[in-house]
């Protein structure tokens, strides 16, 4: 059975116009999209600004509510469920966050940060409790004392790092993590990857990595699915997708990496006005006449694009 | 644009009728009627008159019917009957309906004349010393209640220095339509003018001054140094287009201001415009006098918002968008 | 999308941030001389006030002597007495506690309706929030001043209580939109997410997380609105339309101002109040703006 | 090359102030820019790139900043300049484009003015010659409609379109030198892309200079012809960029390529740079800047007084500690995620 299902997921906005305000289209945040998740594995979400993946990231978790589709864990409908099974279930998807300042409330010690879930959750006597989070406070790699401090007192990488320690509290089986990186320096960076890997084993985590840099979705995931104006366009296993990609949108996004090799400079270039030219010309073949992508064909086991 | 306008009047109507409600239901828990005034002058009438009379006037039909009828009334121009003055509220109103405009108008050019150049300087030339005198002007000009500057105003160039008059709106020797007419008639109303903007200007100033103060560091206002443009281009172009919003959207609650404003400074400057005269209203208990200046205020209050959304929305093409 | 900081804004950052808003907003404040003298300007009025309030016997002080009408200061009535023999110095006390009394009053009543209202308002948003935006603006482009005097006048049992229930009924708008803006500005920061995500419920959101970032604004909001009441209430005694006649405060005691004569001649009846209320406005004025550039420089900061 | 430099920066330290001292943000760097050359300058947060940027075109708030050391342009001293003399050169002579290009854009002035704007006061042209020299600037920047652009609001336009106005902006009065400031850095990838090859494209037609701000390697590789590394306010390592990608010396350059997720080797672990970088006011003012992060190589390996040495023609590097520097071989450094 498969670990996370996620189907025919909508979100819609309504756009009001005219005199009344009246409803006279939707946004489409996130349009019919449909995939799975395997345990244990890191399931890459890729696409620009505006393409939908956060507000699906939101939206499987509860923060958004779902125009329409299923979210099927471990074969329960979320969506279905009633607040009380809700919440019970909420503990087994957690988020690491972006923005590693505003995710922590500035007013909280560490300690009450950490422990926020663990009061919502289970009834642990203050020794235990702080007992529990000096232990996940070490796990991250940081002083049992700090669970004293406030988030300012930390660097951006350690405050990341809190907010994995919070997102572990309750024993999750799925991770959301949005961009969880992007707001972070090169070097520190590195340092909240490498974490973020070996927590993975330790805890038996999934993970829905979400991101708009391919290569830290190359280095991190399994699996990978390609997001364009709220539906994808291809997915499939990592390697297929960065050497063989299928649909136009991931050659031109994979093109568009700049190489660190300033020797490939003009093959990169070369590269790029190949598929640029290749967009311009077969366009249709990707695209209806709205713009948006075709349903998603398998072209081998792991392998999908949207193409006629 | 135009549909903008259009659609901002049309969520003025909800305002506007419940507006309606709230000052007739206000003027139904008021104590008496449009007879009462009449019965005061005129004890010999007998209770059955009373009666036919209340009939006639249709004050004993369901109160929808009555709210209708006021409503129709209203909007033919017609306020009702003063009951202690014993004639339409319109005629009494016209004369210091002027009075009380030209003053309004008079504070809000004076607060506007003043406390714009007071907010520039001091946002452009922050923390300097004239920055210092400003920010000092404004912090006790917002403690002072404007009551009380109002009569220490009066006390001083009124009464010991006897620079200008006390009380009244013009002289009565002075012959009306003569150039006299009118200095004599602006002298009455600069000091009381004056008292409400010295202590008006605060808020725009302290707007002002903040908003230029965010906007010059702002991202395009680097932008534009960066082309080689110089200082005060910088500012009359790019700062000051941008710190004038906040204003503009201001304009409403500033006809609030000036509403409330006019009755403490009529009643202080003896001066004889609405707020006089709902002063001396609600005294007398005339209460269709009272009722008809709460709904003209109301309204003003109401049209001064919607002016200040067209402003805005004429200077930040932002909001033009649907 | 990376949000790469520049050197200043780095700087800021890392200027310590101190969690407790109260306290940081204490100890910039008492760095102000301006504020800290009216600290303690204030400190002593008040304590005069109400520490003499209470040997001061209130229905003695509004009997009428009629041997003594408009008497000028002397030994007897420092600040003399007014057109009913009355002392002005007693008067200005009972006056000055009850101006302040009610002032306060309103302002917690306001505060904490508006502070409900605000939060709920900016937190749910939607639907919730429209309406209530809606009577909120409907509010504040009424004429506040005339619709306040017409309650007063008209109000059967009219008294104290009533007056600070009309007052409050207009002002909790002002401070509603202020912790709305913010609940809303709030709300989409990362940490309320978080909150969600981990299962707290939405009044915990409300109070424990969103709430204590919004401190350091309510405090100084509560500040100068404390010093606007009491102008607003001074000022409609001064109308005749405040607090009731039973009830003396210092707005009644400038409202003998509007006999020119004494206005001209008999200082002593109207002045000592008018500059009461002056100093306590400036004072709280000044500790208000004190404490709203301590918060000010804190955001840019924080 | 061989040329005069179009910019010469000597010795330049900027200092911001922070109560009442003054600290340097910028400290002691000193870089030529030639005509027709990209100068990369890269490094993290803090560094002290944007605050170079900055300088050069006299944008730091005068009250809160101090200047010091030389900025030559063509030979003037732009720190010695009134500003009302730096106004004949800045948006003539220099332009500058922006990191994020919805804040760089005034909102309440359609983009053709903006454009026209700094030909108001560099040329003398009629507003007819302006605006057709708009329009075809529009044009040249990628902007399809430029006559409807023209007339355009900047929240009308997309991100990419945005910063293409920006691009045009800075352009108008045909610069010899361009500061570009994280340019591509608030814009997705593909948009990005075009971006670096717009810049690419004019620089070649107008034979500009250009200093690039980034922090990312891939669009320095990509763009630059040399390359300047900086840390805590100096530059650690400068050399042309294929020596620089080959052959990094400099610890903090070997550990920041170390540090990013390579294409070759996608899975691998990757290195964590020990510590953070410390804050303005805790900056090492003495000695290697770098080595509390490389606490595994022995004090006795850094010099004293570190000065920017030319190893190899035109490779520059800072501290003799690059001789011996080698990557931790466990993952203690890791293992430990940067306690401090």
């Amino acid at each position: 059975m498969e670990f996370l299902k996620v189907n025919h997921l909508k979100v819609y906005y309504p756009i009001r116009s005219g005199f009344f305000r009246r409803v006279v289209g939707h946004v489409k945040a996130v349009d019919d999209i449909s995939f799975q998740l395997n345990r244990g594995e890191t399931y890459g979400l890729v696409g620009e600004s505006g393409c939908g993946k956060t507000t699906t990231g939101r939206t499987l978790i509860g923060l958004i509510k779902a125009t329409a589709g299923e979210i099927l864990l471990e074969g329960k409908d979320l969506a279905k469920l009633n607040r009380r099974e809700r919440s019970y279930h909420r503990k087994d998807i957690q988020m690491i966050f972006q923005d590693p300042y505003s995710s922590l409330n500035p007013k909280k010690r560490v300690l009450d940060i950490i422990a926020e879930p663990i009061r919502n959750f289970e009834k642990l006597s203050p020794q235990e409790e702080k007992r529990k989070v000096q232990y996940l406070i070490e796990r991250v790699g940081l002083h049992p004392d700090s669970i004293y401090k406030y988030p300012h007192e930390f660097s951006g990488g350690q405050r990341q790092r809190i907010g994995i320690a919070r997102a572990l509290t309750l024993h999750p089986k799925l991770i959301i993590a949005d961009e969880p990186v992007s707001a972070l320096d090169v070097s520190v960076q590195a340092q909240v990857l490498n974490f973020m890997k070996d927590i993975q084993t330790e805890f038996q985590l999934t993970y829905l990595f979400i991101s708009h840099d391919l290569g830290i979705i190359r280095h991190m995931c399994d699996r990978i699915g390609i997001m364009y104006r709220g539906q994808f366009v291809e997915e499939g296993a990592s390697q297929e997708i960065f050497n063989n990609p299928q649909h136009i949108y991931t050659k031109r996004l994979i093109s568009a990496i700049p190489n660190v090799d300033p020797r490939k400079k003009q093959e990169q270039i070369k590269l790029r006005q190949h598929v640029e030219k290749e967009y311009k010309l077969s366009w249709q073949r990707y695209f209806n006449a709205e713009g948006k992508a075709y349903p998603l064909k398998r072209i081998s086991d792991t392998h999908s694009v949207a193409i006629l | 644009m135009l549909k903008f306008i259009l659609r901002r009047i049309m969520m003025m109507i909800p305002q506007l009728l419940i507006l309606s409600i709230l000052v007739f239901a206000l003027a139904k828990a008021m104590p008496g009627d449009a007879l009462t005034g009449q019965l005061a002058q005129s004890p010999k009438m007998d209770a059955n008159t009373l009666m036919e009379m209340r009939e006639k006037l249709g004050l004993n039909d369901p109160v929808h019917i009555q709210y209708v009828r006021w409503v129709k009334n209203l909007l033919h121009g017609d306020l009702g009957l003063s009951y202690i003055h014993q004639q339409p509220v319109t005629d009494l109103l016209s004369g210091r309906l002027a009075n009380t405009l030209l003053l309004s108008a008079c504070v809000l050019l004076l607060t506007y004349l003043i406390a714009i150049p007071l907010g520039l300087v001091s946002g452009r030339w922050q923390d300097s010393w004239a920055d210092k005198l400003i920010v000092g002007y404004s912090y006790v000009s917002f403690a002072t209640p404007l009551f009380i500057f109002a009569l220490v105003m009066l006390f001083v160039f009124g009464f010991k220095l006897g620079w200008f008059p006390t009380g009244g709106s013009v002289d009565i020797q002075v012959e009306k339509g003569t150039l006299d007419y009118y200095i004599n008639k602006f002298y009455h109303l600069l000091l009381p003018a004056l008292s409400g903007a010295l202590i008006g200007t605060v808020g725009i100033i302290q707007y002002l001054r903040s908003e230029i103060i965010d906007t010059k560091v702002k991202d395009f206002v680097k932008t534009a140094r960066a082309k080689g443009i110089p200082e005060s281009k910088i500012y009359s172009h790019h700062i000051l287009r941008n710190s004038f919003l906040p204003i503009a959207a201001f304009l409403g609650y500033e006809i609030t201001g000036l509403i409330g404003g006019s009755i403490f400074l009529e009643s202080i400057y003896s001066y004889p415009g609405l707020g006089q005269l709902f002063l001396q209203s609600i005294m007398q208990r005339d209460y269709s006098v009272v009722t008809a200046l709460v709904m003209i205020s109301g309204l003003a209050t109401l049209i001064g918002t919607l002016l200040s959304d067209i402003i805005l929305s004429a200077v930040d093409p932002r909001i033009r968008i649907e | 999308m990376r949000a790469n900081l520049n050197d200043s804004q780095q700087i800021a950052k890392d200027v310590s941030q101190s969690p407790s808003s109260l306290f940081i907003l204490w100890r910039e404040m008492i760095k102000d001389k301006l504020a800290l003298i009216s600290l303690v300007v204030l400190s002593c009025i008040l304590l005069i006030v109400y520490g003499s309030a209470l040997f001061l016997d209130q229905d003695k002080i509004v009997k009428v002597d009629l041997l003594s009408i408009y008497a000028p200061p002397s030994a007897e009535h420092w600040l003399g007495t007014d057109y009913g023999g009355r002392d002005i110095l007693g008067q200005l006390i009972i006056g000055a506690r009850n101006s302040f009394t009610i002032g306060l009053l309103i302002t917690l009543l306001t505060g904490f309706i508006g502070l409900a209202i605000g939060l709920i308002a900016g937190y749910y948003g939607g639907i919730i929030d429209n309406v209530i935006m809606r009577i909120i603006d409907f509010i504040l482009v009424l004429p506040f001043l005339m619709l306040v005097i017409v309650f007063v006048a008209i109000v059967p049992k009219y008294n104290v209580f009533t007056f600070i229930l009309i007052m409050s009924a207009f002002l909790w708008t002002g401070k509603a939109r202020l912790i709305r803006a913010k609940t809303l500005a709030e709300r989409e920061l990362d940490y309320v997410s978080a909150s969600k995500t981990l299962g707290t419920p939405d009044w915990k959101i409300m109070i424990r997380e969103i709430l204590p970032n919004l401190s350091s604004i309510i405090i100084v909001n509560l500040t100068l609105n404390l010093a606007g009441n009491i102008g607003i209430e001074s000022g409609l005694s001064y109308l005749g339309f405040g607090l009731p006649e039973s009830t003396p405060s210092l707005g009644t005691l400038v409202s003998y101002a509007t006999n020119p004569d004494v206005l001209q001649n008999k200082w002593w009846v109207w002045l000592p109040a008018s500059l009461l209320i002056l100093v306590i406005m400036l004072c709280i004025n000044f500790i208000g703006q004190a404490l709203k550039r301590a918060a000010d420089a804190r955001q840019r900061l924080g | 090359m061989s040329n005069q430099p179009v910019l010469q920066i000597e010795n330049l330290r900027v200092s911001f102030r922070v109560h009442d001292a003054y600290y340097a943000a910028v400290d002691g760097v000193s870089l030529n820019v030639h005509k027709n050359e990209v100068l990369a300058v890269v490094g993290e947060s803090g560094c002290g790139k944007s605050a170079l940027a900055l300088s050069i075109m006299g944008l730091h708030p005068p009250a809160k900043t101090k200047l010091e050391g030389k900025i030559l342009f063509h030979g003037t001293d732009l720190l010695s300049l009134s500003v009302h003399e730096l106004n004949k050169i800045r948006g003539k002579d220099i332009g500058m484009i922006f990191q994020d290009p919805l804040t760089a854009l005034n909102p309440l002035m359609t983009v053709g003015r903006q454009i026209e704007e700094g030909m108001d006061f560099h040329l003398s042209l009629s507003s007819l010659e302006k605006r057709g020299r708009t329009i075809e600037l529009l044009e040249r920047v990628g902007i399809p409609n430029p006559n409807q652009v023209y007339h355009r609001y900047p929240h009308e336009l997309s991100g990419g379109m945005r910063q293409r106005i920006v691009i045009a902006m800075a352009i108008a009065c045909h610069p010899s030198l361009i500061i570009a400031d994280e340019p591509t850095t608030a814009l997705d990838v593909t948009i990005q892309s075009q971006i670096m090859d717009l810049l690419r494209e004019l620089q070649q037609q107008m034979n500009t200079g250009i200093v690039l701000i980034t922090h990312d390697l891939g669009v320095v590789a990509e763009m630059a012809d040399r390359v300047a590394v900086m840390y805590a306010g100096e530059i650690v390592e400068m050399a042309d960029v294929y020596t620089l990608f080959d052959r990094p010396l400099h610890p903090y350059t070997r550990s920041l390529l170390q540090s990013i997720p390579s294409a070759q080797h996608p899975k691998e672990r990757l290195h964590v740079i020990q510590g953070i970088v410390p804050p303005l006011q805790k900056l090492p003012r003495t000695g290697c800047r770098f080595r509390s992060r490389i606490g595994w190589i022995d004090e006795s390996e850094h010099e004293e007084q570190p000065i920017l040495r030319e190893v190899e023609p035109g490779h520059f590097v800072r501290c003799i500690c690059y001789k011996n520097f080698h990557f931790p071989h466990d993952h203690i450094g890791d293992m430990k995620y940067g306690i401090s």
